[in-house]
């Protein structure tokens, strides 16, 4: 067993982990952070991506001891309060989410987007970003224009 | 999944044939290959570890010679369990050829596999069934001092 | 209009918990004292078992048991079953294997449980299940639809002579033969519906706890449907009695019907809880998932249609073999028959069908409902013709279709396969569909794309299908074990707040929200103060589930219908507190009246008043909650017509969607904002159908495309924004007027984007998957 | 996924002593590929030795007429660097097409290019561009890493450092898509250099990348 630190949604946290263990499964099993999700096996779906300093990353293929030392942000800090973070609140104004289970996935994809591409990513750069993200109930057609409003929102 | 392709050998046929029959030279020519042993008259257990890229498997193979029809070929056939990587099938039927002083030894493969290696690995199955099968015949030609003309 | 009453967009309830990571799906769940369940599977599509040996297993560490079918059947758990009727052609029911949940002396297909291992962590479980020693006498595999019931083809079960479920034939054969004889013109198609693998975004999971004091077991599923897993495992299974059992469905991270069925992994768990008596965890991983959830559509078909010299349809002939895998899974054997032939009139006042349906047993996963079950199988098939027949009759495909369609004054309209359709205007759906897509501009579009060396094409489908599944006495009729009402509760608690429980169960569909616009709608609650309440037996009384596009058109009027038994009974409350008649009250936006007075209470007073019944007269009863149940008289039949237009390039076989437009007859929208999301959903499950997705067997029964690395999902990149619209009419037989929009795209994509590509190309057809390499060969070969 | 012992290194000869201490240890750089493998137990190393903690495998530089890269620069590094957008920008385009976002945080050039998977996309460059990998005992030119289907001229205890591109007056890499892994069923890497113009093509024969010079 391994223990690690790391600093997750601005809280110092630590544990015990054996040295397969997954980032993944350290978020939902230790911390119990279950908003993030393990939809495949093969790293392609998405539910899982969180962000480690700040990127993007699939946290099933990860492992907890690599996140070490790290600033990890789920889908639990993007907000404290009542108040959604202005992506959250796009996916709930554009109605792009269904199931809710890619869902945290999709929105750190998405504000990973934004950071990278600025508050008018346009549709098209959305949807080829959104290519590690599977989602089987919108038809992306309201996460997309989530994403951009989401964009707009974060840019201020 | 079918391979036909052929090595020319610098051995006449008898050469090339009793070589086919030495478990030692079918052992060394198998890619990953610890042990060969004959169980019963051409039956024989090979272990091997087949790597490919990242994948790293153990099988414990049951190999027959069949249609045995000296000098001029054989069937060589496995049926492999890789535990949890699944498990692997094969058949090479090798026909020898005398060309002058040299042979040419033809081989058509047919390979299969099941299990977990079946359901992650479908797009690396054809290349990986070539590269095992050229390497083996590859190598057995080198043994028999030849170079692999696959 | 109440304030996020009927037809407002209301934000949904559910998404704050989703957006925050506070959804409660069945994995997130962790009980004290948990074991971790690993199914030990066949590699093999089809052996026999010659023996299982778990000794070594057994002894490895941390694991608590490992369990075989031979303990499965020592302890009385039943074999999983089938729950619809299809009598063949021989008079005799369909034929059905022996389904046990743990495999007991054979494999059927790759995937099959073998045994389990109960162990203190996952890895142990998966450790040790590597270490039960497992004898297969492998045996020849039959993978292929087409050939399953040939002659001399390996057989897989004693009951099923030559690999046939049923042979099902339906419709005047002569009557239809004869039309085919004196018909004008005979168009046909050959043609494959490809085998799908569901894929909800979250994996199968199941969490069971025993309790030795109650003798109770709890079972937290995946389930679109809590109480009919509570009633086959408590009925069929003998798991436990039913009110010893409960079933509870969390948040379901999708279901496109995958998630109805009782499958053996949580029928396992739900045992082996009680048999280790601790708490017993099992999740599907993906390519669990791809092996053993059961598989959708996978048909061969064969269809003709017979025209006069007008292009009108006089008769139509179609030959089906559909796959249903090595078992029956719970419903499967509905799909290809009663959910499929009773719709191949489609849209069309085709006078004459007759069909049969031979549905073979195949080494493959179970086949069974998939995001429209059977519709998708029928329209696809009735869509593509109706374009080979507009090719050889020289009209345009809209052309053919209008001159073909039930008119608007013909409903309701007695089809020749059953179905008695509710309301339509077909003309209207196509002609605004039409327009969306600028149908008329079209050639110069074209033009446009031949001049960059693109082929465009634009296909139309115009599909029916039945939904409000399913009215007991229409389906009774047909062979199906039960009918398929509909309950509700609604219930005020003393402070004006309401639940409202349905039997219903959201996956994503966004029940919480819509069912409160009902009974803010109608009782007139603020949204705010109304929850509604699933997924749990020991929460809500007995209810059928979701699944059918049915929640709101069948457990929607429940609701509507127990709010009507509130405003009844609040009339007496409001009588006796207000000393008016009954019969002077009024209800009108949350209020109860006094008529021409100002007197009045408003529905929370009533409430309060109900259960602080001081001085109540006899006969009125304190409480105010009421319950309803609801069975439609018939289907309720959603309908449009759905325009694709392509860009295909011929050098590389790839297929763009370059324009997608729907108009769709829904009835009443009471969310416009999630249906409209379900018709996006839906039109790309389509085109992941029509596009990208195909399961794939080898010879050998081995399933090469388990995982995404394999099977191509739909991503965002994949499809465009979509143009949606509506052309509703009015079900006369449903209260709300509503009809169902779940699957409607999924039904409605596959024929438009295929059309569109056929179109494109100048080709007869294409098989889906239209995948890069079969239309660069379509292309090559139509030069 | 198996146990392992995972071993946490910050400089290459700690690396390689680490594997030559292990019974059956594997270099780990991005895992992008590695991690999926042993989640399905297709692959049991003893250990892994994890090359993330070693600074000086990471990042981009100009060296003179060459552009060399770390072998632990991520792909997102390698297409986000100006230095390569303005050097080879083909180069940093096919970089910014491998996998998708989350993947080319972590996935990294000298993974990618150790690996050798017959469909990825950087093997055609690096053959292409005439590119030198540089390992901790040598330097092995492009054309003689790759050795065959996921096999290369690296020994077992020797890692890569770094891959020098040099300058190229033009090149362009195009990648028909598998629509399912998104892996190349067929890229084809077109470099121009002086009179030459190699083109390589990787994904096509599922076995090697072949190339050829015009």
């Amino acid at each position: 067993m391994l223990t690690v630190s790391m600093k997750v949604n601005e809280q110092a946290v630590s544990g015990e982990v054996e040295d397969r263990t997954l980032l993944v499964e350290f978020l939902r099993e230790n911390l119990r952070l279950t908003g993030t999700h393990v939809g495949c096996d093969t790293s392609q779906c998405g539910a899982c991506v969180v962000h480690v300093d700040g990127a993007s990353v699939k946290s099933c293929t990860m492992l907890a001891v690599q996140a070490d030392g790290c600033d990890v942000t789920t889908i639990e800090g993007l907000t404290n309060g009542a108040e959604l973070h202005p992506m959250q609140q796009a996916f709930k104004d554009n109605h792009g989410l269904q199931c809710g289970f890619c869902t945290p996935g999709m929105v750190m994809s998405a504000i990973d987007i934004v950071n990278r591409n600025g508050s008018g990513v346009d549709e098209a750069t959305v949807r080829k970003e959104l290519e590690g993200n599977i989602c089987r109930c919108t038809g992306y057609h309201n996460i997309v224009k989530a994403v951009q409003a989401g964009a707009k929102n974060m840019g201020g | 999944m079918e391979i036909i392709s052929e090595q020319r050998i610098p051995a006449s046929r008898d050469e090339v044939w009793a070589a086919l029959n030495d478990t030692e030279i079918l052992k060394q020519a198998m890619p990953g290959c610890e042990s060969f042993e004959a169980i019963e008259e051409n039956v024989f257990e090979a272990k091997i570890t087949a790597k490919v890229g990242p994948v790293k498997a153990k099988f414990k193979f049951n190999v027959e010679l069949t249609d045995i029809d000296a000098p001029n070929g054989y069937t060589i056939k496995g049926e492999g369990q890789g535990g949890v990587a699944g498990f692997a099938k094969g058949s090479a039927k090798v026909d020898l050829t005398e060309d002058g002083v040299e042979t040419i030894l033809a081989y058509n493969v047919q390979a299969n596999v099941g299990g977990k290696l079946a359901q992650l690995g479908a797009r690396l199955i054809d290349g990986t069934a070539k590269k095992m099968a050229d390497e083996f015949f590859g190598n057995f030609n080198e043994l028999l001092g030849g170079t692999d003309s696959a | 209009m109440a304030e996020n009453g009927i037809g407002a967009n209301v934000r949904r309830k559910e998404d704050h918990r989703f957006l925050t990571g506070k959804g409660n799906y069945t994995d997130d769940l962790n009980v004290a004292g948990q074991t971790h369940a690993y199914f030990v599977r066949s590699p093999h599509a089809h052996a026999t078992i010659n023996s299982v040996d778990t000794s070594a297993a057994a002894a490895a560490e941390g694991v608590v048991a490992v369990l075989t079918g031979d303990d499965l059947a020592a302890d009385g758990i039943g074999p999983l079953i089938c729950g619809v009727n299809v009598t063949s052609d021989d008079g005799e029911p369909h034929r059905a294997p022996v389904h046990s949940a743990l495999a007991q002396g054979k494999v059927n297909y790759v995937g099959d449980h073998v045994a389990v291992v109960i162990a203190e962590t996952l890895a142990q479980a998966k450790d040790a299940a590597e270490k039960v020693e497992v004898d297969y006498g492998i045996l020849p595999a039959v993978t292929a639809t087409a050939s399953a019931a040939d002659e001399g083809q390996q057989q897989i079960h004693d009951v099923a002579p030559n690999n046939i479920c049923y042979n099902w034939p339906f419709g005047d054969k002569e009557a239809v033969d004869a039309a085919f004889e004196s018909a004008h013109k005979i168009s046909s198609l050959d043609l494959i519906n490809n085998r799908m693998v569901t894929n909800a975004m979250e994996p199968r999971a199941a969490v069971g706890e025993y309790n030795s004091g109650t003798e109770e077991i709890t079972l937290h599923l995946t389930t679109q449907n809590p109480h009919v897993h509570r009633l086959v495992m408590s009925a069929f299974n003998q798991l436990a009695p039913e009110h010893k059992l409960r079933v509870v469905g969390p948040d379901v991270g999708g279901g496109f019907g995958v998630k109805i069925f009782v499958y053996a992994e949580e029928l396992v768990v739900g045992w082996a809880c009680r048999k280790v008596n601790r708490p017993v965890k099992w999740t599907s991983d993906r390519t669990e998932a791809f092996l053993a959830d059961a598989h959708g559509r996978d048909h061969v078909a064969h269809a003709e249609m017979a025209l006069d010299e007008n292009g009108k349809f006089l008769a139509m002939r179609v030959n089906t073999t559909a796959n249903l895998g090595a078992y029956l899974s719970t419903f499967a054997t509905m799909v290809p028959s009663y959910l499929y032939a009773f719709l191949l009139a489609g849209q069309y006042s085709t006078p004459l069908i007759y069909s049969e349906v031979k549905a073979v047993f195949t080494n493959t996963a179970p086949v069974d409902a998939c995001r429209g079950a059977g519709r998708p199988e029928a329209t696809f098939l009735l869509e593509r013709l109706v374009d080979v027949c507009a090719e050889d009759m020289g009209l345009d495909p809209a052309e053919i279709r209008r001159r073909n369609f039930i008119p608007v004054d013909a409903f309701p309209y007695q089809t020749p396969v059953v179905q008695c359709y509710d309301s339509g205007d077909y003309n209207a759906a196509l002609d605004k569909a039409l327009a969306l897509a600028d149908y008329d501009g079209f050639a110069g579009r074209a033009e446009e794309a031949k001049s960059r060396g693109k082929r465009r094409g634009i296909g139309l489908s115009s599909y029916v299908e039945a939904c409000g599944i399913a009215p007991s006495q229409a389906v009774g009729q047909l062979g199906a074990g039960v009918g398929l009402w509909e309950s509700a509760q609604v219930r005020f608690n003393p402070t004006g707040n309401v639940q409202v429980f349905t039997g219903t169960h959201s996956h994503g569909q966004g029940h919480e929200t819509t069912f409160a616009q009902l009974v803010t709608e109608q009782l007139g609650v603020p949204i705010e103060n109304i929850e509604v309440i699933h997924g749990d037996t020991a929460k809500t009384q007995f209810g059928m589930g979701t699944y059918g596009s049915r929640s709101l058109a069948v457990g929607g009027v429940a609701i509507a219908k127990a709010c009507e038994k509130l405003i009844e009974k609040g009339k007496k409350i409001a009588a006796h507190a207000l000393e008016a008649a009954e019969g002077d009250i009024e209800f009108a936006d949350g209020n109860f009246i006094v008529a021409g007075t100002d007197k009045a209470m408003n529905i929370a007073e009533v409430a309060f008043n109900a259960y602080v019944p001081h001085s109540y007269p006899e006969g009125l009863e304190p409480g105010f909650d009421e319950n309803a149940f609801f069975d439609p008289m018939n289907f309720s039949f959603p309908a449009g017509t759905h325009i694709c237009e392509v860009e295909v390039d011929p050098d590389t076989g790839e297929v763009e969607i370059v324009k997608y437009s729907a108009v769709d007859d829904f009835g009443k929208l009471i969310n416009p904002m999630i249906v409209e999301g379900q018709v996006h959903g839906g039109i790309v499950h389509g085109v992941g159908q029509a596009l990208l997705e195909g399961c794939q067997y080898d010879t050998d029964g081995q399933l090469v495309t388990a995982s995404y690395m394999d099977y191509a999902m739909p991503r965002a990149d994949n499809v465009p924004s979509f143009d949606v619209d509506y052309a509703p009419t009015n079900p006369p037989h449903n209260p709300l007027g509503v009809k169902g929009c779940g699957e409607a795209g999924a039904i409605g994509a596959p024929p438009a984007v295929i059309n569109a590509i056929t179109n494109a190309l100048g080709i007869k057809h294409i098989d889906m998957p239209a995948t890069p390499e079969n239309v660069w060969r379509a292309a090559q070969s139509a030069g | 996924m198996y146990n392992f012992s995972y071993q946490k290194v910050t400089s290459v000869d700690d690396a390689v002593e680490a594997m030559q201490k292990a019974d059956d240890g594997k270099f780990v750089a991005g895992g992008q590929t590695m991690l999926p493998t042993m989640k399905h137990r297709l692959a049991s190393p003893s250990d892994v030795i994890d090359l993330g903690g070693i600074e000086d495998l990471k990042g981009i530089c100009m060296d003179g007429d060459a552009i060399s890269i770390g072998a632990m620069t991520t792909h997102a590094e390698v297409a986000a660097s100006s230095d390569v957008q303005s050097a080879i920008p083909a180069l940093a385009k096919l970089a910014g097409n491998i996998g998708d976002p989350a993947v080319r945080n972590r996935g990294t050039i000298g993974g990618s290019i150790a690996n050798n998977d017959p469909a990825a996309d950087y093997p055609a460059a690096v053959i292409a561009l005439g590119a030198t990998v540089k390992t901790n005992k040598r330097e092995i030119a492009g054309d003689e890493f790759f050795t065959g289907m996921f096999e290369t001229a690296l020994e077992e205890d020797e890692l890569i450092t770094s891959i020098s591109f040099p300058k190229t007056e033009a090149a362009a890499y195009m990648k028909f898509e598998n629509p399912a892994s998104r892996y190349a069923i067929v890229g084809v890497f077109v470099a121009k250099s002086g009179d030459e113009v190699k083109v390589v093509v990787t994904g096509a024969t599922a076995c090697e990348h072949r190339g050829m010079r015009l």
